[in-house]
C-alpha cells in the first residue's frame, strides 16, 4: 500500500536525509546510522568461542564450587540452549517452542544411557548429540514445511504430549525421573567434580557459541540473514528455503540437547519438570529478554536469570512480575532485548562520529572503487564519493 | 452402563475446561489475529482471589466474585491501554508472529507472579456456588460444581456463536480479524471491538474459574496449562469459531475420558495432541493458517 | 528465429510486427502460452515470448495488465495453470524459484526489497555464494563469506555506488536502494535480469542514472524492463513488449511502437 | 495537505477542492502519491494539514468521522472480509449508520443497494472470498454505497479487471455523476477517466499539477 516516495535527490553519493522534506538540504550531520567496519576476511575459526571457554572456565575456577558456581554452572547448561535459539529464533526468525523437549532429549539421553547402558559421560554425550540429530531431522523434516505460524502453533502443541509421555513412561521413572547421572568429570571431592564439570560445560559452551557465530558470519548466514527477512527475496537470490529451516532446525535442536546433556550432567538427575512448559517459558525469556540476536547477550542472559531465579531473594520471588514485565517493555520498546538497547545507545554514541568516518571511509573507498574502474573507462562514477 | 455414562460425566466436565478457555481464545483471535495465552491466568485470578477474598479476608461470596470480576475486568483494561493499543494501535514494538504469542505470555507471567506474590503457593478452590452432595439421576454421577461448568460453557459457546452469527456488532468483529484496513474504512472501531472482547473473555474465563474451582483446585501455576488446554481446542475448531470450540471441547473431553476408561489411562491426551499436531502441519489452511500472503 | 507472433489488442486492430529481436543467439529464456488466474480473472492470458541472450527489452502496460505476474512466472515465484517456461533451452516449467535463480533468472520487485539493519554489501553478497546449496555445518571451515563480498564490492562499484556499500541499507536512498538491489540481482552473473519498476518513485535526475546503470547491465546479459514511464524505456530499450488485459499486445522494435495504437492508449490524453 | 511515511514524503503540501456533485479525476503514474493522497483523506494515514467535507473539518486519524460525514472510500484492492457473505460485506458498509438506523434497517438497506448492483442478487450468500475480481469490485462498491455516501473516494477501481468488466464499472460511475454525489477518482489509465470525470488533475512526484486537460463533452 505504501508507495514509495517521490523524492528528489540529484546525487548518490552520501546517506540519506534524515529530514521529511524532499530535497532538503541535509548535510552529513544526518547521518541516520554509522559506517560499519567492513569484514574483508572471514573470522578467525571460532575465536569468539574460544574467548567464551576460556572466561567461563576461569568464572567456574574463581568461584571454586561454591554455591554461586553451582548455579552458573546450570546457567551455562542453558546458555548452550539459548545460543541455539539465537540462530533459530533470533537470526533466522523461526519461531519454534520445541526447546525444552530437545533439552530433555537430551538430559534423558544422558541419564538413560549412562544409568541403564553404563556409558561413560563422552560415550553418552557422543550418543546424545547423534540421537537429538536424528530425532531433530525427522521432526523437522515434517514441521519445517509449515508455513511460520503453524510451525509455531505445532511445536507448542508438542511439549504438551512430550509431557505426558514422560510422565506415564515408568521406564523413563515418571514423575521421579532418574536419578545418578555421572558428572562430566569425576574429581576428587565435590568442590573438584563441580569444578572439572563446570569447566567442561565452559568449553561445551564455547563450542556451541563458535559454531553458532561462524555460521552466522558465512555465507549462509547472509542466506539466512536475506530469508529471515523475506523467504521470497531468499528463494530469487538462490536460497533453498527448505534445506535451511530444517538446518536451522536441527542445529538449534541438537545445542538444545547438549544444553539438556550438561544439566543432567551437572544436576545428576533428571525430572519431567525440563520438558514442562515451565522450563520452554524460562528459555524464551531469556532470550527474548537478553536480546535473541546476541551470542553473549543471552549467554549472561541465561546465566543471570538462572541466578536470579534460584537466588533466595526479593527477586526470586517476585520473579514471574519482574520477567513479565521485562518482557513486555521489551517486547514494546526495544524488541531486539537489552542487548539491542546497549548495542543502540552505543551506536548513537559511534553517530557522532560517523560524519568523520564517513569521509574516511568513502575517500577510501572510492580511489579503490576508481581503480577498480580505471580498466573500463570509470563510467558510473564512483568518483561521486567524498 | 453406569460406568458408560459416569466416564461420559466426567468426560463432558473435563471437556467444558477445554470448550470454555478454547472459545475464549477463538473468538478473540478472530477479532485481532492474536491469541490469547493468559486466558488461563485470568481463570486461575478468579478462582484463587474469590476464595481468599472469602475465606481470608472474610468478604460474603458474592461481594467476591463480583470485586474478582470486576478486577479481572480492569486488569484487562489496563493491559489493554498500557500494551495492546501501543503495539497494535500506535505500531511500536514487536510485529507477526512474535506479537501473535509473546505479548498475552508477557501478561500471563505477570499474573502469574502476582498471583505468587498475593496468595502464595497454596491450593485454592472458590466456595461451591452450588453445594450439596453429588446428584444421582439413573446411574448418573454427577456434581453440582460439574452441572454448572458443563452449563456455563454450552450457554456462553452459544452465546458467542449467536453473537457472531446474527448480530451486526457480530459482523462487523469479524471483520476486524479480516480486514484491518477494510473495516477501518465503513467505521468500524477495530480497537475497540478488540478491548471489549478481551475484557469479556478475561471476565468469562475469571467467571469458569470460580465456578470450576472447587473441583480441581488451582495454584498460581494453573494458568498456562489451561491456556494451552484452550489452544488445543480452538485448534480443533479451526481457531476462530468459538461456538465450534466449545462443541470440539466437549468432544475432546468424552473421548478422552472413554480411551482412558475402556483402554488406557496412560496415553489418552497423547493421541488427541498427535492428530492436532498432524492437522496442523499438514492441513494448516484448513485452520486458516496458510502461508503468510507476499 | 522469429519473435512471438502478432497479438491482436482489445480494439481488434492489429498490432506489432513479425521483426526478429535485435539480439543475438538463442533464446535463454522462453515462455510458451502460459495463462494464469487469479479467482477467475485471467491474469496472465497464453503469453508466449522469448528473451534472447543479450539486450534491453521494455515491457510495458497498464497497472494490473499482467506485467508482474508474467514477471512471477517466468521466475518461479508462482506456478503457471498451463503453458511452459524454458531457461536455456531446458523446459524449466516445473522449477522452483530457488532453482531458477541459480540457473541465471534474476529478478528485482516493485517495491524494494533488502534485509534491514544490514550493510549494502551483505546484502548483495548474500546472493553471489560460490555454492548456494552448501551445508551448514560445511560453512564452519568454509564460511564463503569473504569472497562474497569481495564480489558484492564489485557489483557496487560497477553501478557507481561502491562508496556505500559499508553503509546500512535502511540509511540509503531510494534510488541507492535501487541500484543495490539491481547489484544483488547481477551479482551472481546471471543470464537474464527481470527488473520489475526499478525507477518507481525516483525522480527524472535518478531515473537516468538508473537507466545508465541497465544500460551497463545489458551489456553482456538480456535485461527486461517493466516501467510505466515509456520515455525513460523507449530510450534505453531495442525491442518493446505491451501487455493488455494479460494479454501480450504488442511485441516489436522501439520506432514501430511508437507508432503503434498500443502507444497511443499507454499515452493517454495527449494522442486521445 | 501532505502525507510522509517515515521520512519518505509522499504528497507533498497538496489544494485540491471538489465541487459538489463533480466528478474529478486524479490521474497520473504509479508511485506519485494518488494512492496516498485519498486514503489520507479518508483518515486511514496520517496527514498534515486539513480536511473539509461541507465546510466541516474532519479530525485526522479518525476514518469513523469521516465515513460519518458523508465521505467514503472505496481502496484500492477493494479490502473485503473473504470469510463473510456477500450479503455481510455489504451490510457493513453501513455500519456506521447502524447505530442511527437499526440492524433491521440495515440488513434491508441491503436490498436497496442492490438495486444498483443486480448481478450481485444471486451471490449474496456466497463467501466474498470465492467471488471473480469483477464481482469484489462490485461488492466493493456496493459496500461503499451502503454508507450512503456524499462524497465518494474511488482508489482505482478498475485495477486487475477485464476491460469489459471495467467498462461496466465505468458504465455504473457514468450513471452516479448524473447524481448529486461528488466522486474524486484516482485512476492510472486517463482513457478511463476521461469517460466520466467532469475534469482531471494530474499528481506528480506528489504535487498536483495544474488543472488537467479532460472533459468528457
Amino acid at each position: 500500500m505504501t508507495e514509495p516516495a517521490a523524492t528528489d535527490r540529484s546525487t548518490i553519493s552520501g546517506p540519506a536525509p534524515s529530514g521529511p522534506a524532499a530535497g532538503s538540504s541535509a548535510g552529513p550531520a544526518d547521518v541516520l546510522s554509522g559506517v560499519r567496519r567492513v569484514r574483508r576476511r572471514d573470522p578467525v575459526p571460532l575465536g569468539a568461542g574460544l574467548l567464551i571457554a576460556v572466561v567461563g572456565c576461569l568464572v567456574l575456577v574463581v568461584m571454586d564450587g561454591s554455591y554461586l558456581g553451582l548455579t552458573v554452572t546450570t546457567g551455562v547448561g542453558y546458555a548452550i540452549v539459548t545460543v541455539g535459539m539465537v540462530l533459530q529464533l533470533g537470526y533466522s526468525r523461526q519461531l519454534a517452542f520445541s526447546q525444552s523437549v530437545f533439552m530433555g532429549v537430551g538430559a534423558y539421553g544422558t541419564g538413560v544411557l549412562e544409568t541403564k547402558y553404563n556409558f561413560s559421560s563422552l560415550e553418552s554425550l557422543l550418543a546424545v548429540i547423534a540421537l537429538a540429530a536424528v530425532a531433530a531431522l525427522l521432526v523437522g523434516a515434517v514441521v519445517t514445511r509449515a508455513p511460520g505460524l503453524a510451525l509455531a502453533l505445532a511445536t507448542l502443541i508438542l511439549p504438551l504430549f512430550i509431557y505426558q509421555l514422560a510422565t506415564f513412561s515408568s521406564w523413563l521413572g515418571s514423575f521421579s525421573g532418574i536419578d545418578g547421572v555421572a558428572p562430566f568429570w569425576t574429581g576428587s571431592d565435590y568442590t573438584a567434580t563441580l569444578v572439572q564439570t563446570g569447566i567442561i560445560s565452559a568449553v561445551l559452551l564455547g563450542l556451541a557459541a563458535g559454531i553458532v557465530l561462524r555460521v552466522m558470519r558465512s555465507g549462509i548466514g547472509l542466506q539466512l540473514m536475506a530469508m529471515a527477512d523475506d523467504e521470497r527475496l531468499g528463494e530469487s537470490i538462490g536460497v533453498s528455503l527448505r534445506q535451511r529451516r530444517l538446518e536451522v532446525f536441527v542445529l538449534g535442536s541438537v545445542l538444545a540437547a547438549v544444553g539438556g546433556a550438561v544439566l543432567a550432567s551437572v544436576q545428576g538427575i533428571v525430572t519431567p519438570d525440563v520438558l514442562s512448559e515451565t522450563s520452554e517459558i524460562t528459555l524464551l525469556l531469556m532470550v527474548f529478554v537478553a536480546g535473541r540476536k546476541s551470542v553473549t547477550g543471552v549467554i549472561l542472559g541465561a546465566i543471570v536469570i538462572e541466578y536470579l531465579t534460584t537466588s533466595t531473594s526479593f527477586i526470586s520471588t517476585n520473579l514471574g512480575i519482574i520477567e513479565g514485565i521485562a518482557l513486555l517493555v521489551i517486547l514494546l520498546v526495544e524488541p531486539d532485548g537489552v542487548a539491542g538497547a546497549i548495542d543502540r545507545l552505543l551506536g548513537r554514541r559511534t553517530d557522532r562520529w560517523a560524519a568523520s568516518l564517513q569521509t574516511w571511509s568513502a575517500a577510501r573507498l572510492g580511489t579503490r572503487g576508481q581503480a577498480a574502474q580505471g580498466a573500463r573507462g570509470g563510467g558510473n562514477g564512483a568518483g561521486n564519493a567524498a | 452402563m453406569s460406568e458408560f455414562l459416569n466416564l461420559l460425566a466426567a468426560g463432558l466436565t473435563s471437556g467444558a475446561i477445554y470448550g470454555i478457555f478454547g472459545a475464549c481464545l477463538a473468538v478473540w483471535f478472530r477479532v485481532c489475529n492474536v491469541l490469547n495465552l493468559a486466558v488461563g491466568d485470568f481463570a486461575m485470578f478468579g478462582a484463587i482471589g474469590s476464595a481468599w477474598l472469602v475465606q481470608t479476608a472474610g468478604l460474603p461470596f458474592i461481594v467476591g466474585i463480583i470485586v474478582v470480576l470486576a478486577g479481572v475486568g480492569l486488569t484487562a483494561w489496563l493491559f489493554d491501554w498500557v500494551v495492546l493499543h501501543t503495539a497494535f494501535d500506535r505500531g511500536a514494538g514487536a510485529h507477526g508472529i512474535v506479537g501473535v504469542f509473546f505479548y498475552t505470555f508477557g501478561l500471563s507471567l505477570v499474573l502469574e507472579g502476582v498471583a505468587r506474590a498475593m496468595f502464595g503457593t497454596d491450593v485454592y478452590g472458590a466456595p461451591s456456588i452450588w453445594s450439596g452432595p453429588a446428584l444421582h439421576i439413573l446411574d448418573f454421577h454427577v456434581q453440582r460444581a460439574g452441572v454448572l461448568v458443563i452449563g456455563l460453557a454450552i450457554v456462553s459457546g452459544l452465546i458467542l456463536w449467536a453473537y457472531l452469527r446474527f448480530t451486526v456488532s457480530g459482523r462487523a468483529a469479524s471483520a476486524c480479524g479480516e480486514s484491518v484496513l477494510g473495516s477501518r474504512i465503513v467505521g468500524i472501531d477495530s480497537a475497540k471491538f478488540r478491548r471489549r472482547i478481551f475484557i469479556m473473555t478475561a471476565v468469562l474465563a475469571a467467571l469458569f474459574g470460580i465456578v470450576e474451582s472447587p473441583i480441581t483446585g488451582y495454584t498460581y501455576m494453573s494458568g498456562p496449562t489451561l491456556s494451552l488446554i484452550g489452544v488445543v481446542a480452538a485448534g480443533f475448531a479451526a481457531f476462530r469459531r468459538p461456538g465450534r470450540a466449545v462443541a470440539a471441547g466437549l468432544v475432546i473431553g468424552v473421548a478422552e475420558a472413554m480411551l482412558g476408561g475402556y483402554v488406557s489411562t496412560s496415553y489418552n491426551d497423547v493421541l488427541l495432541y498427535a492428530i492436532l499436531f498432524a492437522i496442523i502441519i499438514f492441513r494448516p489452511e484448513v485452520l486458516g493458517l496458510g502461508p503468510e500472503p507476499a | 528465429m522469429r519473435e512471438t507472433p502478432p497479438e491482436v489488442n482489445a480494439n481488434g486492430s492489429s498490432a506489432g510486427s513479425d521483426q526478429p529481436a535485435p539480439g543475438v543467439g538463442p533464446a535463454v529464456l522462453a515462455c510458451h502460452d502460459v495463462t494464469k488466474s487469479y479467482g477467475g480473472v485471467l491474469a496472465v492470458d497464453s503469453v508466449s515470448l522469448e528473451v534472447p541472450l543479450r539486450g534491453l527489452f521494455g515491457l510495458c502496460g497498464f497497472n494490473g495488465a499482467g506485467k508482474s505476474t508474467l514477471f512471477n512466472l517466468l521466475a518461479g515465484s508462482v506456478t503457471a495453470d498451463s503453458g511452459s517456461v524454458q531457461i536455456d533451452g531446458k523446459d524449466a516449467t516445473g522449477w522452483s524459484a530457488m532453482r531458477r535463480a541459480r540457473s541465471g533468472v534474476a529478478r528485482t520487485w516493485q517495491t524494494v526489497r533488502l534485509a534491514h539493519g544490514r550493510t549494502a554489501v551483505d546484502n548483495v553478497a548474500a546472493a553471489c555464494l560460490q555454492n548456494p546449496g552448501q551445508w551448514m555445518l560445511a560453512s564452519l571451515w568454509r564460511p564463503q563469506a569473504a569472497p562474497a563480498r569481495e564480489r558484492a564490492w564489485a557489483a557496487l562499484e560497477k553501478l557507481g555506488i561502491g562508496h556505500l556499500g559499508g553503509q546500512l541499507v535502511d540509511g540509503l536512498t531510494l534510488e541507492a536502494q535501487r541500484l543495490t538491489e539491481l547489484a544483488r540481482a547481477i551479482v551472481s552473473e546471471p543470464t537474464v535480469l527481470l527488473a520489475d519498476e526499478p525507477a518507481s518513485g525516483l525522480s527524472a535526475t535518478q531515473r537516468s542514472v538508473l537507466a545508465e546503470a541497465l544500460t551497463t547491465i545489458s551489456e553482456d546479459r538480456a535485461v527486461v524492463v517493466v516501467e510505466h514511464d515509456l520515455d525513460m524505456l523507449t530510450s534505453i530499450s531495442g525491442h518493446m513488449w505491451a501487455m493488455v488485459e494479460g494479454r501480450l499486445a504488442y511485441s516489436g522494435d522501439v520506432e514501430t511502437f511508437r507508432a503503434s495504437p498500443v502507444h497511443a492508449r499507454l499515452r493517454g490524453i495527449e494522442q486521445a | 495537505m501532505s502525507v510522509s511515511y517515515g521520512k519518505f514524503v509522499a504528497v507533498e503540501s497538496v489544494t485540491l477542492s471538489v465541487g459538489v456533485g463533480e466528478c474529478v479525476a486524479v490521474i497520473g503514474p504509479n508511485g506519485h502519491g494518488k494512492s496516498s493522497m485519498v486514503t489520507a483523506v479518508a483518515g486511514l494515514v496520517r496527514r498534515g494539514g486539513a480536511v473539509r467535507v461541507f465546510g466541516q473539518q474532519l479530525p485526522a486519524g479518525s476514518p469513523g468521522a469521516a465515513v460519518r460525514a458523508g465521505l467514503v472510500l472505496v481502496p484500492e484492492r477493494r479490502h473485503l472480509y473473504p470469510e463473510l457473505t456477500t450479503r455481510d460485506n455489504i451490510m457493513l458498509g453501513s455500519y456506521s449508520r447502524t447505530r442511527r438506523i437499526g440492524a433491521r434497517q440495515a440488513w434491508e438497506d441491503v436490498a436497496g443497494v442492490l438495486d444498483m448492483f443486480p448481478e450481485l442478487a444471486r451471490l449474496l450468500d456466497q463467501k466474498a472470498g470465492t467471488l471473480s475480481g469483477g464481482q469484489q469490485q462490485m461488492v466493493a462498491l456496493a459496500r461503499g454505497m451502503a454508507a450512503q455516501p456524499r462524497v465518494l473516494l474511488l482508489d482505482e477501481p478498475c485495477l486487475g479487471l477485464a476491460e469489459a468488466v471495467a467498462r461496466r464499472v465505468y458504465d455504473w460511475l457514468g450513471e452516479m455523476t448524473k447524481t448529486d454525489m461528488t466522486i474524486l477518482l484516482v485512476e492510472e489509465n486517463p482513457v478511463h477517466a476521461v469517460l466520466v470525470a467532469d475534469r482531471a488533475v494530474r499528481m506528480y512526484k506528489g504535487l498536483v499539477e495544474q488543472p488537467g486537460v479532460a472533459s468528457h463533452e
